[in-house]
């Protein structure tokens, strides 16, 4: 099953299980959404529960937001994540502090598609971190389709807001997804692979990239513990440390651009709490300070890749 | 402009007499209770001010007057008014702007952020029109349980030219949706005349180009309001949509505690506070009409300012929150594994 | 609504047949070069597809010949039209769809995000009415710099659902800017049919509200188009502010290359193709007033396809910029001290 | 002089030398704006040169990105920085990646008032790691009224848009500023004290409370470097690694929820250019990841104040 097509059957699955969620965005109810990840849902359910929209970001959220607090569990798809920028305040301002203020749960779940990829400057945002520092919210990127729908469910349940990004080079990915009851917790990560000499910290489709270098490193003999975020927040730290502790050595991959990613981030994180299980300094490997350009030999020269990676986890082991 | 309609068959009544001499009362609450934190603000007692909405009392009386409880209201940053108006008790809400654990939202949120959910406030609003997108997704929210609720939306003239606001309104008008959308139109938005930075005749009639029922009402005069509220939400529970207010009103003091600017005339405060009352107004016309007597009139002053008294010495008596609390219950993440601090 | 009323000395002339006859000859190449663009986005030769705008040339092209060269334009996400029209060389243009350095932007924008600063365009834009908040921000710029200069912001019928084209519509009409808002209103935005999400008679009289001369004008007539944004340059020019112009028009492809929605009835299709081709009607006009022989169109129609060839080429033998480059000239500070990567 | 009154001095001098200044936003030409900072400059330059707008900030700003690219240079004042959630789309996707696509500068001032203080959970917004993280933009938050003068000459004499945050709890603050050529370069850290025990690093207020952390450890004996960043996006890179050097101890100091903080970001950099510099972890002081609260006791919980900064030195130092 394909990475949209998880996200779709695990929405649907809670749908049917749970009369008071409900859909919202554009092109919704006949076409499934620009990425088909709704697909099917509106004639099944309805246009009572697959609700098009005008393109109106900021009423979109604020919709939901105030639908959230009566008790549904609205679904509001931006399509692009960069488009949340014209629905900030209904974000970090409203549907973040509603609980802080006045205790009032706002379970809204907001679904976007993100990610490094075509398209050019203004639709390839990387903007996880920007959620993820707002108290309030949580923020989920998966990698896989089982970890798609696993998320959307427990997102489906939680009772706060979450932010629900698919990367785009994942669109079309393919995987073994779990039953109606397999949930994946929010903050969670995952081990993706298993090794003692290098971790490699990454998330989203820097997991792909991360195994890539992996299987790489293997081949001449070094092992590479990799784990994929999956929860940007709440950060799963623990799972983190513990890689970190058995291994040394630290690789983050992030393709954002440096100052504010999501890789430093994590980087302080590990100073702050395994700062003497170090052997060596951090490998940060991230995107410029940069727009994301349209052609593709641009984007391909700012993105970074496999090759980074490998590199940089054989000048951590090589320095023992 | 659309104008809306008398419904058919209405399905509201007119207050007596009575029920006219209690608004009044209500009103008068809200006066000394706005002259009261209005003074005490100015003493620092209030950290951050107020926005005190002396002279509005009209609107948020005749407005709840047509509401049921369980209808829901969210308001702007000088909501006071509807707040009390809608219920909320005048101690907890003077708690609230004091900072104390007695307030409606245990004093995290202060003036422009009271709330509460069994009597139907959801929130006073510190983000200019961001209280209407609230009401938006509570009417989205009562249609899609299939109840009866409808949901009102207060905003100030200078929220007529926040794009947000827009968006609302257009996706109430294409869902349906029970929602009343009321610009409460003083003239100003802080020192700034709005004539001067609102294109077109008037809201009301920007409103109507988004294709709802639109109307100006005099928002001095409480049985105006209540009539085109009334009929506002009787088009919201016959389900037929989403109408528009433009109210016409007056802040009678600075836009917030201590704001002396002169960018009003003397004239202009004067006329309003001398002729357009809306508490001497009702008196009058109460007295007038033989409903109110000198001493029925001294005894709501008297209960107001007790009411206020006591609510000043409920505040005062209060005690903060808990400091060590201050950072809880932000998300049900919040003390996930290492995220303790 | 409020009709603007025709100026009562014309500063502008009608074009002449000969003129005409040149004027569907861009409306040509712009046909010609959006079919190729859309053939080449098929093949994926153009990384991240387009948004053709068949059927939208009138729109583009009269437009334009009521502006100066000097007046600015900023587009929205389907903006070929308004690049080609505006002067942009179509071999530029293409190379800029393919990613190449001999692009208008070098290849860093892409088909949403083309520019030409010397003939006036100052971006297509990827955001929904985000190109109209840059005309505005050029026609104050404009203003504060007293250049008679004028600007002009497209956005489609879905951009009239955003907050923030209303923001900027209010803000010219507060400033008396000379900023001319284009909504160009081919029904749909995506697969969404417009009339269904969008409140109000029409888009026109929505704006109308926001108290500036709109009018709605048919998009498939080039003089049509011509004559309205001629009387809202005069407008512009003489200093009386903002206008706005509701288009109605259809484009013939789906909303970006390759959608196959179902989402519009082939009846409708078809009578927009058959009946409404801007370029048929002007081509018809022509040879019936005698103004256009077949060996002329056959002249435009070869011109029009060397062109898009032309392009082509140009545009497959040109080299991506150096990959070196890509995050260069973010900024002046992006190699401040221990900033160089 | 006051800190508000610097920047209206700058602001000033700068409008008389060049005619194509000027200063747009809510309030301004009677008023001066709601803190005064634009006072008196209606009078004295006329309507043309300070304009009252209606509250629109995304029109505000798209007219000042607009006005850039004119060739103008307008100064965007949103009042409290917690609006610009009204105007993202037109800060990220347009003002910061003109220059970018297309080669054309946008010179471009967006004031705001920040910082951690008295009004509530949503005029309190930490943003400056916001806008630092989003390529092409600078963000200033100057602790002295010399600072905010110089900067904001510096600011009207860029090609670039330049984030100008003034704290809140500083608006009143007085000290001498520089005269009309006294620039203060963006992206310059100012050593606010000298000392080599320990480095305290931090930026606008924080930098307040640096410096009486640090007159307290210097009665016991321990001479803090204090850096006060002055720019968050350009980092001054450079000052803080000179410091970190010398002292080989680092407390970063940030009223900001702490994951996504510039503090963490911080650490991550000298984690990346100075771990062999480091004698111990980095002892990084955030508030919680919390909104803000009303009410000043509450308030007070959550800001980090002079003792935690005192004790985490202290700490550092002792476990020499
Ligand atoms: C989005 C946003 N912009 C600016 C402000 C600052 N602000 C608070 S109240 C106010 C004036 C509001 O005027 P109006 O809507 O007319 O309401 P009134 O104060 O007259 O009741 C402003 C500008 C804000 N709170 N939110
Ligand atoms: C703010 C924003 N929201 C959503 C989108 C995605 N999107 C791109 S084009 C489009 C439809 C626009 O419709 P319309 O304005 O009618 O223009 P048309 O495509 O018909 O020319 C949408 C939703 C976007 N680019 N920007
Ligand atoms: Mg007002
Ligand atoms: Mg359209």
């Amino acid at each position: 099953m394909s990475y949209t097509a998880a996200f779709q059957q695990g929405v649907r699955e809670e749908m049917l299980l749970n009369d008071s969620i409900f859909i919202v965005g554009t092109d919704l109810y006949e076409r499934g959404g620009h990425w088909a990840q709704a697909k099917g849902l509106g004639p099944e359910f309805g246009r009572n529960r697959v609700k098009d929209t005008p393109i109106s970001e900021a009423a979109m959220v604020a919709a939901g937001v105030g639908a959230a607090m009566s008790g549904t569990r609205p679904i509001i798809d931006l399509n692009f994540i960069d488009f949340a920028y014209g629905a900030m305040d209904e974000i970090a301002n409203q549907a973040a502090k509603i609980r802080y203020m006045w205790g009032r749960p706002v379970p809204l779940l907001i679904r976007a598609t993100s990610g490094v990829a075509l398209a050019g400057p203004q639709h390839n945002n990387s903007m996880e971190m920007l959620f993820a520092s707002i108290p309030g919210l949580a923020v989920v990127t998966p990698a896989t389709p089982r970890d798609v729908k696993g998320l959307v469910k427990s997102a489906l349940r939680s009772e706060d807001p979450v932010i629900f990004l698919m990367h785009k080079k994942l669109t079309g990915v393919k995987g073994e997804v779990g039953g109606s009851n397999d949930l994946v917790p929010i903050g969670s990560a995952h081990r993706a692979r298993q090794g003692q000499d290098v971790t490699i910290i990454s998330h989203s489709f820097g997991t792909v990239t991360a195994m890539e270098a992996a299987a790489t490193l293997s081949k001449s003999g070094i092992e590479a513990d990799v784990i994929d975020l999956r929860t940007i927040y709440p950060l799963d730290e623990e799972a983190v440390l513990a890689s970190v502790r058995r291994t040394g050595r630290v690789v983050i991959l992030d393709e954002a651009p440096r100052f504010g990613s999501l890789a430093n981030q994590v980087a302080a994180i590990i100073l702050d709490k395994a700062f003497w299980y170090l052997d060596e300094g951090i490998k940060v490997i991230t995107a410029p300070q940069s727009p994301v350009p349209h052609s593709p030999e641009l984007v391909a020269a700012i993105v970074p890749s496999e090759v980074d990676v490998v590199a940089a986890a054989r000048a951590l082991v090589a320095s023992r | 402009m659309d104008k809306a309609d008398p419904p058919s068959a209405q399905d509201w009544d007119f207050p007596s007499e009575e029920e006219l001499v209690d608004w009044l009362g209500e009103m008068i609450v809200i006066r000394r209770f706005e002259e009261q934190a209005d003074a005490l603000s100015l003493k620092g007692m209030i950290p951050g001010g107020i926005h005190p909405a002396i002279g509005q009392e009209a609107v948020a009386v005749g407005v709840m007057h047509a509401l049921q409880q369980s209808d829901v209201v969210a308001g702007s940053h000088r909501s006071h008014h509807h707040a009390l108006a809608k219920g909320l008790s005048p101690k907890r809400v003077m708690a609230e702007l004091y900072g104390r654990s007695s307030g409606v939202a245990g004093g995290r949120g202060g003036s422009m952020h009271l709330a509460d959910f069994d009597l139907g406030l959801w929130g006073s609003n510190g983000i200019v029109g961001g209280g209407l997108g609230i009401a938006l997704g509570a009417a989205l929210g009562a249609k899609q349980l299939g109840l009866d609720r409808i949901a009102v939306g207060f905003f100030g003239d200078g929220g007529a030219n926040t794009g947000r606001v827009w968006e609302f309104v257009n996706l109430a008008v294409a869902w349906t949706l029970p929602l009343i959308s009321i610009c409460e139109n003083n003239l100003y938005a802080v020192e700034t005349e709005s004539a001067a930075v609102t294109g077109g005749v008037s809201v009301a009639e920007r409103a109507a180009g988004f294709g709802l029922p639109s109307e100006q009402v005099d928002g001095q005069d409480v049985l105006a309001i209540f009539e085109a509220t009334s009929r506002a939400v009787e088009r919201a529970r016959a389900g037929t949509g989403p109408s528009f207010l433009e109210v016409l009103t007056y802040r009678f003091k600075g836009h917030n505690t201590g704001e002396v600017g002169r960018y009003r005339s003397d004239e202009e405060i004067a006329l309003w506070r001398d002729s357009r009352d809306p508490i001497e107004r009702l008196s009058a016309r109460l007295q007038g009409a033989g409903a109110l007597s000198p001493e029925r009139l001294l005894e709501l002053e008297t209960r107001a300012h007790d009411i206020v008294q006591d609510a000043t010495k409920f505040a005062e008596d209060s005690k903060c929150s808990d400091p060590s609390t201050a950072a809880d219950n932000v998300s049900v993440w919040n003390n996930w594994k290492g995220h303790a601090q």
